[in-house]
């Protein structure tokens, strides 16, 4: 018998794999993202098109030409780039110059990636480590908003988006303030309403939470996100932000805090980004809960509007001590190690 | 101009935190963020040593505001810690052996600490009390340990990452500075 | 930058400001690296003032070498060092208040750079008053010239300036992180990166001549 | 049959592979024809070698005693048919290494009867007398691990059992050896659970079985003798709910000490047909011969049970049972604790609980491109022992032997394969740690 | 020569010889210290006090002259020299030696650390003339606006801070508006994007004019030269 004298396939077990692949998971998460990139951009107009192009594209391209400088493999066909770069326009402001943009898309990738080793080793979230850097050196820039549903916006690019490379834009519409923005300097709060069906002004994609949720829960369903990280930070959020406003009702209520700013995209999106999250059971919890306290504080007393960027990259930072000190109990030791 | 103990506490910690806003104390910061024991351990120690010697400093200064001789700020604050820091580590080998074993070997290297003497430094420049001058002192050492022990906890991470082989060592370590930095940023404005 | 003239007393100079670079290559020293360097003249002034307590320092380390004993020769070059800091700081503010008030403590805290108490334990004290100087002056230009690199970068991109004037066009966007302690860690990083990359490229050059 | 079983028992964590069981769990158990040469391995079990008792040229007859047993961690061996002792010598085991071995041909006309020999009476034998027949008797753990079962039923005296449980979970996908077993066998099965309780000292027994066996757990339930303490209890379909920790865990609620044996919980776990082995041979004082076996997969024309003498060569179980033209892996076991092998001239053992043959389909399935761990966490999510999986893996990688060792428990780990199977980045973690292992013994035994 | 006398001969040289070393170290540091303070002295009096004036003068346009006073005992008195009272009046005069403002240094919490500010109040005009940031760590490029920006600055060219009937309180507090929609001359035109920092510059003005600006107006005499 021929079949019998060929050589066989040595392996090591298990001869059976679940049917999900990493490159898999990370296109599911650009699927997800889909409804709220596309409402971005329905409601920003060619603004959004164009910064989510370029710092999708520039996320992208840098992490292609490191890989060949290296004489690696290209890294790109793994999604993550592209997630990268995606979350990255998400979170940056409509009219934001695209050279910004693009600065950023390079800084995500190769500062807050690939120095630290690429895919599966970075510590902080790429999108956000990037944005960090953005807001740090460009403060008024990406705090200048943009307003949503411009009657030319499908038509009429912002001057200030195509400003030269590394000179000052010089915006043409009047800025707008977003909810978070009128809730701390003027005291206005904005109609959860509008603030769910995304009609405010804010970050490319943070405006429509419903739509952001709605990718969630997709990739919940499909076991690609872990659902405890948004659940425990916007249930820590309400609480405290709940037990606040109790006591004092000049503090934004609770739904305003859920569904405003970047809490949506933040938690769902970015606090979920598997490897710069905690494994651990307990860990995941813990994580959370910084989340969500970091952003109810900075929000409520701090000094910036918003706070979600900044609680996330906390709990990135505190991630390896989560990992390292909640770590579940080994069968077989302590509580119930003896025989009864 | 009065600041309430918790917004001091707060500020020195968090919002203008001694290593990553005031660059203090770098060489501990990097020296000995290898591992998260060590690192707790040295941040322990340092809080301690920075509550002895702001008190040594808040005496010393009140002295010196006595016998007008301001001029010998400098090197009377760097003389007393010294010899305080050694004092320290004398009476705790000798009372307290499982401590000294804890913290013994770091005292010495306290010895030149920058995050010592800046808060001195600091405390005298910014006129605090003797309360505030603890607070201050406490919140100090707070932060320098939470920096530190965040730092080890991603340094061995790190030991066990692709990190390309250019940044491995001092680079990698100022990057996530770096970006630890920025992230402390959004504490701004806080406790005011 | 190096002249065919090797007296020993050249290279030692140039090793402080190259090959041994206290801040480059010994990664001493952190502190007012990364605190006062977010413009070229705070960086110059800084390294400045660091290099006249360390030449000072080590001249009468050296001076007095033998007068010493070895007990307490850490305590005496700790109060010798903190004199000249004591006088630079005055100094300073007789030159100009505004630098003063530009480095802050940071004159101060020269005091426990350990660059200084390094050359004094580890070269003012073995040696002669003559190497001694232009040991301490080799460390001082490399001490300098670290601090200049980083000013003038974070300068240029933080305020598109440089010493003060103006050298990117009127237009130009500052990259306002630069000059935030962040740019300070991420510029630094930057500087050891580029060593690090010119060493690993010098070490496979080396092999391939060897292969 | 449409009838379900509820079950709720079970262990936390584990996964849910697909049970590819309808192929063969229909078909009854057939005898299997003999092999020209069959290859009987000295050491089939674990524990030291046999010593063989015949010489090259030797007649036997089916039966008959060819190795005894060379300590207490060790155990006897029958001729699986009547032949002549061809040579004793090395030949190709399982893991590629030689191991010394018995060629015996076999007769062209050896029927079915077998030596009669001393038989060991449940009601009259002595627990030391059983535990010494069943080492006698050559029996080992059937369901893969091949350990000496009386060694596992010499209770050290400073412990006490109470329960016994007889693990008929079979949990690894494609086999359905043990479920043809608890089907046809059931008489074998209660009189093998009588010497057990006697030899053990515990006082009942529960038959653990996974709920998708329905008709196995309805007919045990009902052909229990009336006399015998067994209750026949189901556990959810988990993967590896049949390990050992895990089936005490999930029918006892009681965990095994880290490092430490059932015994340690006052509990014993035999697998189902080692129990019908020990029932049917010891009354007749016979050595286990033959076993039943899993023969399926894709690469499998036949697939189906059959009883096969130990010692046939996988060549000529697979000539019989048919292969595709496409099959590429031969998978000794299940598929997620089995292991390929590299060479058809190698012999099913006791331990062989099943034949799984796999196609270039399947196969292009597990070597799909590895991606670095992006911490995922679903390997911390199948561990059913909750070690950290990612951890390790990335410990392995960078070689910190000492650290996986000591605060990452890795010496706890059982290899069940589930975080490697669960994987989606495809790191083969379950081999890193075999290595790891195999390291961290080298080291400890050399220090 | 038994063992312990030559250890006492090696031992006691040693001691004296480090108790020489140090006390005569110590004794030339101090020298130098004095020496080098005793020299820069006079310099560096001179140098703060010219940044001192030269901000006065900035904060009250036209004053070309200034004296010090500070308030003893609930007593506007003039001050030479260093005095321990931290709190101090600037007034400033122009060429014929009118009075033209009192300048006075104000702090308060900013968005990262305390902001110290001097600022020029015209007592004619009833309002803040001039306002300078002497010391703040606000973010660069953005709370760092409240130094740099103009329109920022010109808040500052005539603040309202005139005091009600009695001359107690101010008649009008000073308030942060949003940028763009200043209408009164007692509000404070905020800077887009650096909020806080501007707030915080409100309510530093707002804390000290109401305390100091009754004081002022009681002792105008006074300050007068």
């Amino acid at each position: 018998m021929n079949v019998l004298n060929k050589p066989l396939e040595i392996r090591t077990s298990p001869h059976l794999k679940s049917a999900v692949s990493t490159d898999q998971i990370m296109m599911n998460v650009v699927i997800a993202l889909v409804p709220t990139t596309v409402f971005a951009i329905y409601a920003f107009g060619l603004a959004a098109l164009l910064i989510l192009s370029v710092t999708t594209i520039s996320a992208v391209l840098t992490e292609h030409i490191y890989c060949r400088l290296n004489n690696k493999e290209s890294t790109i066909s793994d999604w993550s780039a592209v997630i990268t770069g995606l979350l990255l326009g998400l979170t940056l402001p409509p009219a934001l110059p695209l050279w910004m943009a693009a600065l950023g898309g390079i800084a995500s990738i190769a500062v807050v990636k690939l120095l630290f080793g690429g895919l599966g080793y970075n510590i902080f979230n790429p999108a956000l480590g990037g944005r960090a850097i953005l807001q740090a050196a460009f403060p008024v820039a990406i705090t200048t908003w943009h307003p949503a549903f411009l009657a030319d916006r499908f038509t009429n690019i912002p001057s200030s988006s195509l400003a030269w490379p590394f000179t000052t834009p010089a915006y043409d519409a009047v800025a707008s303030a977003t909810p978070l923005g009128n809730m701390k300097f003027n005291h206005i709060a904005t109609d959860v309403t509008d603030m769910v069906m995304g009609l405010t002004s804010g970050s490319v994609g943070e405006t429509s939470a419903a739509l952001i949720l709605l990718g969630g829960l997709y990739l919940v369903a499909r076991n690609m996100m872990s659902w405890k990280i948004p659940v425990i930070i916007f249930l820590t959020v309400a609480v405290f932000s709940g037990i606040v406003h109790f006591f004092n009702p000049a503090t934004p209520t609770p739904q305003f805090m859920l569904f405003s700013g970047g809490m949506m995209l933040g938690a769902v999106f970015m606090a979920t980004d598997m490897v710069s999250s905690p494994v651990t059971e307990k860990g995941v919890i813990v994580y959370s809960i910084i989340i969500g306290i970091m952003v109810t504080v900075i929000r409520l007393w701090g000094g910036l509007p918003e706070g979600m960027m900044y609680a996330i990259l906390m709990g990135n930072a505190v991630t390896p001590l989560l990992n390292r000190s909640l770590k579940s109990r080994v069968y077989g030791t302590g509580r119930k190690g003896g025989a009864k | 101009m009065s600041e309430s103990l918790s917004y001091i506490f707060i500020n020195a910690c968090l919002v203008n935190n001694f290593v990553l806003a005031y660059f203090l104390g770098i060489c501990p910061f990097i020296g000995v963020s290898g591992n998260i024991g060590t690192a707790s351990r040295m941040g322990g120690a340092v809080t301690f040593v920075m509550l002895v010697s702001s008190m040594c400093a808040y005496g010393i200064h009140t002295l010196l505001v006595a016998i007008d001789a301001p001029f010998l700020q400098l090197i009377s604050y760097i003389v007393v810690i010294a010899s305080t820091v050694q004092l320290v580590e004398m009476i705790i080998k000798k009372f307290s052996p499982a401590l000294f074993r804890a913290l013994g070997i770091f005292l010495p290297l306290i010895t030149t600490n920058c995050a010592i003497l800046g808060l001195a430094l600091f405390q005298t420049s910014k006129g605090y009390n003797f309360l505030e001058s603890l607070v201050y002192a406490l919140g100090a050492g707070a932060g320098f340990t939470i920096a530190l022990v965040i730092m080890a906890g991603i340094r061995e991470d790190l030991d066990i990452a692709d990190t390309p082989k250019v940044v491995r060592g001092t680079a990698i370590v100022l990057m996530v500075a770096g970006l630890l930095s920025l992230t402390f940023m959004g504490f701004a404005g806080l406790g005011g | 930058m190096n002249e065919p003239n090797k007296t020993f007393d050249a290279t030692t100079f140039v090793k402080g400001l190259w090959k041994e670079n206290p801040v480059f290559v010994q990664v001493l020293g952190m502190c007012p690296t990364l605190a006062v360097t977010n413009s070229a003249t705070n960086g110059l002034a800084m390294g400045l003032a660091t290099a006249f307590v360390l030449v000072m320092s080590s001249m009468l380390v050296s001076m007095l070498r033998n007068f010493i004993p070895k007990q307490v020769r850490i305590a005496t070059f700790i109060l010798i060092i903190a004199t000249f800091v004591t006088v630079a700081e005055y100094l300073i503010q007789a030159i100009s208040i505004d630098i003063h008030k530009a480095l802050g403590a940071f004159i101060s805290l020269i005091v426990v750079n350990c660059i200084i108490l390094g050359r004094a334990e580890a070269f003012a004290s073995k040696n002669t008053v003559g190497k001694s100087i232009i040991d301490a002056a080799g460390m001082g230009a490399g001490f300098t010239f670290a601090l200049l690199c980083l000013g003038v970068v974070r300068e240029i991109l933080g305020s598109g300036t440089l010493f003060g004037l103006q050298v990117l066009g009127q237009g130009f966007e500052p990259w306002v992180l630069m000059i935030l302690p962040g740019g300070g860690f991420f510029t630094l990083g930057a500087w050891l990166l580029l060593f690090n990359y010119m060493k690993e490229r010098k070490a496979a050059k080396m092999q391939e001549v060897v292969a | 049959m449409t009838t379900t079983v509820v079950a709720k028992k079970t262990f936390a964590h584990g996964v849910h592979p697909p049970t590819h069981k309808d192929g063969t769990v229909k078909r009854e158990i057939r005898q299997f024809p003999f092999a020209n040469v069959l290859i009987i391995a000295l050491s089939q079990h674990l524990g030291a070698p046999a010593k063989p008792i015949v010489r090259e040229g030797q007649e036997v007859r089916r039966g008959e005693k060819i190795a005894e047993a060379s300590g207490f961690v060790s155990v006897t061996m029958h001729a699986p048919v009547s032949g002549i002792i061809k040579k004793i010598g090395w030949a190709p085991s399982l893991t590629g290494k030689m191991v010394m071995s018995i060629f015996l041909e076999s007769y062209p006309a050896s029927g079915q009867t077998v030596e009669p020999s001393a038989p060991c009476d449940v009601n009259t034998a002595t627990p030391e007398e059983i535990i010494a027949a069943i080492q006698e008797a050559g029996i080992v753990g059937l369901g893969g691990a091949a350990f000496p079962t009386h060694v596992k039923l010499k209770v050290p005296p400073d412990k006490a059992v109470d329960t016994l449980i007889i693990n008929g979970v079979e949990c690894e996908p494609y086999l359905t050896t043990d479920h043809r077993v608890m089907l046809e066998q059931q008489d074998d099965i209660f009189m093998g659970i009588r010497y057990i309780l006697k030899a053990t000292g515990a006082k009942r027994a529960i038959i653990g079985v996974e709920a998708n066996k329905p008709d196995a757990i309805l007919s045990l339930r009902e052909n229990i003798p009336s006399d015998l303490p067994v209750t026949v209890e189901a556990v959810k379909v988990k993967y590896p709910q049949g390990a050992e920790k895990m089936l005490i865990t999930a029918l006892l609620d009681r965990e095994v000490p880290s490092g430490g044996l059932p015994a340690d919980s006052g509990s014993v776990v035999v697998n189902v047909a080692t129990t019908a082995e020990i029932g049917r041979l010891l009354p007749l004082g016979r050595g286990i011969i033959e076993r039943s076996i899993t023969i399926t997969g894709p690469g499998v024309e036949k697939s189906g049970n059959y009883l096969i003498q130990i010692g046939t060569p996988l060549r000529y179980a697979l000539e019989q049972a048919g292969l595709k033209k496409n099959a590429t892996r031969v998978i000794l076991g299940g598929p997620m604790m089995g292991f390929t092998v590299s060479s058809l001239d190698v012999p099913i053992t006791k331990g062989t609980s099943g034949l799984l043959v796999l196609t270039d389909h399947e196969s292009q399935l597990t070597i799909r491109k590895e991606y670095p761990c992006i911490g995922c966490s679903h390997c911390l999510d199948a561990c059913p022992i909750f070690l950290n999986p990612s951890r390790l893996g990335r410990l392995a990688k960078f070689k910190q032997y000492d650290a996986m060792a000591g605060e990452y428990n890795l010496m706890d780990c059982f290899e069940c394969g589930s975080c490697s199977y669960v994987c989606p980045s495809n790191i083969p973690l379950v081999h890193y740690f075999r290595v790891a292992k195999g390291i961290i013994r080298d080291k400890k035994a050399a220090s | 020569m038994s063992q312990t006398d030559m250890a006492q001969m090696i031992e006691a040289p040693k001691s004296w010889y480090m108790i020489r070393a140090l006390a005569g170290i110590g004794l030339m540091c101090a020298l130098l210290i004095v020496t080098t303070y005793e020299m820069t002295f006079e310099t560096i009096k001179a140098n703060k006090a010219e940044v001192l004036e030269r901000a006065i003068f900035k904060v009250l346009p036209g004053s070309e002259t200034k004296n010090i006073f500070e308030v003893n005992n609930g007593e506007v008195e003039k001050v030479e020299g260093e005095t321990k009272n931290e709190m101090k009046y600037y007034a400033g005069y122009d060429a014929n030696g009118q009075l033209v403002g009192i300048a006075l240094e104000a702090a308060g919490q900013g968005f990262q650390d305390v902001v110290r500010m001097l600022y020029g109040y015209s007592p004619e005009k009833q309002a803040i003339v001039g306002m300078q940031v002497l010391e703040s760590k606000e973010t660069p490029g953005l709370g760092d606006k409240i130094e740099k920006d103009a329109a920022f600055q010109k808040n500052f060219a005539a603040l309202d801070v005139s005091l009600d009937d009695a001359g107690q309180n101010l008649k009008n507090e000073v308030v942060f508006v949003k940028n763009g929609t200043k209408t009164n001359p007692w509000e404070i035109d905020g800077i887009t994007g650096a909020t806080i920092s501007s707030k915080a510059v409100t309510a530093i003005i707002q804390n000290s004019a109401s305390a100091n600006m009754p004081v002022i107006n009681k002792n105008l005499d006074k300050f007068k030269k």
